[in-house]
């Protein structure tokens, strides 16, 4: 009941963190709620939280907080993209 | 090969012929090619950093390209996009459509730069006098990607 | 030198890279390069003829690009078109803009092909099948330029 | 009191001419006014008359009927251009 996440940019420089395996705890099944509970977890962790400019993927794919996480996805958070 | 991701600089002249040779129904080949600036922000910069997210990149681009050639009638399409350390005057970025006509290759290599800019995972990590600076994304990218979700083409 | 028309080829990748050399306030060059098809009108083309006005070539294709960058905040511009006998995949024009962001120099190329397509006295002479034929102007050429009149950028 | 006028591509063609010099009749002092009078004269020259879509310069710049023709003026005709 893992899943992989990756962190980007500022947001992996905030967090100081770049890549973790995770346990999906009851109640997590969207990349919203996975976003949240991220979030909560301390201080530096509210670089997550809302209102801050966060996107995330899912499997690669551009996700919608709705969209749903499942064991062996692989899950990224970053700030919006800037290159071109 | 339509889609890289590389660290190495590429060959504007040599892209841009393959994207025609041999190929004598193409009548307009409408390019863009993106370079570091020696400012941005009011501020100098010495050199950026491009971060990217290795696998999700050539996905997305990939699929931007898809989206273009689903809109337009298209002949060719080639997008680079460089990673890494980059100074001013280097080339971060080239996309190149091919097409019979004029209207349909610029809109399409718009319409995949204005996506590439929203959508691709790329981060600019900008070195200035006052240190490092991630850049932050703008509005108008995303108005200008915008567009393209209302327009009827 | 701004403004080329001549009868031999050029070189795409040079004319680009000359657009941004040693200028790094420059961070896009958007470009056309329109070629010679095999297909015209629903006929098979062999070669063509390109007749042009020479002296008034040159002024046309200079005003053109002194109102684009009137229009929009440019770093550099070349107008490169070939006249004479031309064969199918040859290169017929290009067209190159430096600016600081993506969106003026696309506008900027697409304004001068558009212009360039209905105000350049430069005639297609037509090898098919059936004859040599002059090629008519095209109805959409016209309002591809007119937006432009419209337009309030 | 002499112009050159000069005729380029299919109009060229159908006139026969390339070029001419041509001394202005009285009456002729506009663009417009020098296209009707050449249109009239003779069965080829309806080429340039009225319905057919001719354009014309003046100095090698594009201009309108309306447009003023001077001695040593150097006056362009040909149908709408085809380049690029």
């Amino acid at each position: 009941m893992t899943v992989k996440i990756l962190y980007f940019a500022s947001l992996k420089d905030a967090l100081g963190c770049t890549e973790e395996s995770f346990v999906l705890p009851s109640g997590v099944s969207t990349v919203g709620e996975l976003r949240s509970f991220l979030a909560d977890r301390g201080e530096k962790w509210k670089a997550l939280g809302e209102g801050r400019n966060v996107r995330a993927a899912r499997n690669q794919r551009m996700a919608a907080p709705a969209d749903p996480v499942l064991p062996g996805d692989e899950i990224a958070f970053f700030p919006p993209v800037t290159g071109g | 090969m339509t889609v890289s991701v590389q660290a190495e600089d590429f060959d504007v002249g040599a892209e841009i012929s393959a994207l025609s040779a041999g190929r004598h129904e193409v009548g307009a080949v409408a390019t863009f090619v993106g370079l570091v600036r020696d400012v941005s922000g009011g501020s100098s910069v010495g050199a950026m950093t491009l971060e990217h997210y290795p696998g999700m990149t050539e996905k997305s681009l990939e699929e931007i390209v898809e989206q273009a050639c689903a809109r337009w009638s298209l002949y060719g399409v080639r997008v680079i996009h460089r990673f890494g350390r980059l100074e001013p005057g280097d080339r971060i970025v080239f996309v190149g459509v091919a097409g019979a006509h004029r209207g349909e290759t610029f809109a399409a290599c718009e319409f995949i730069m204005d996506y590439l800019k929203t959508r691709a995972p790329f981060w600019k990590l900008e070195e200035t006098p006052a240190g490092a600076r991630w850049v932050d994304a703008r509005d108008s990218d995303d108005s200008a990607a915008a567009r393209w979700e209302q327009s009827s083409r």
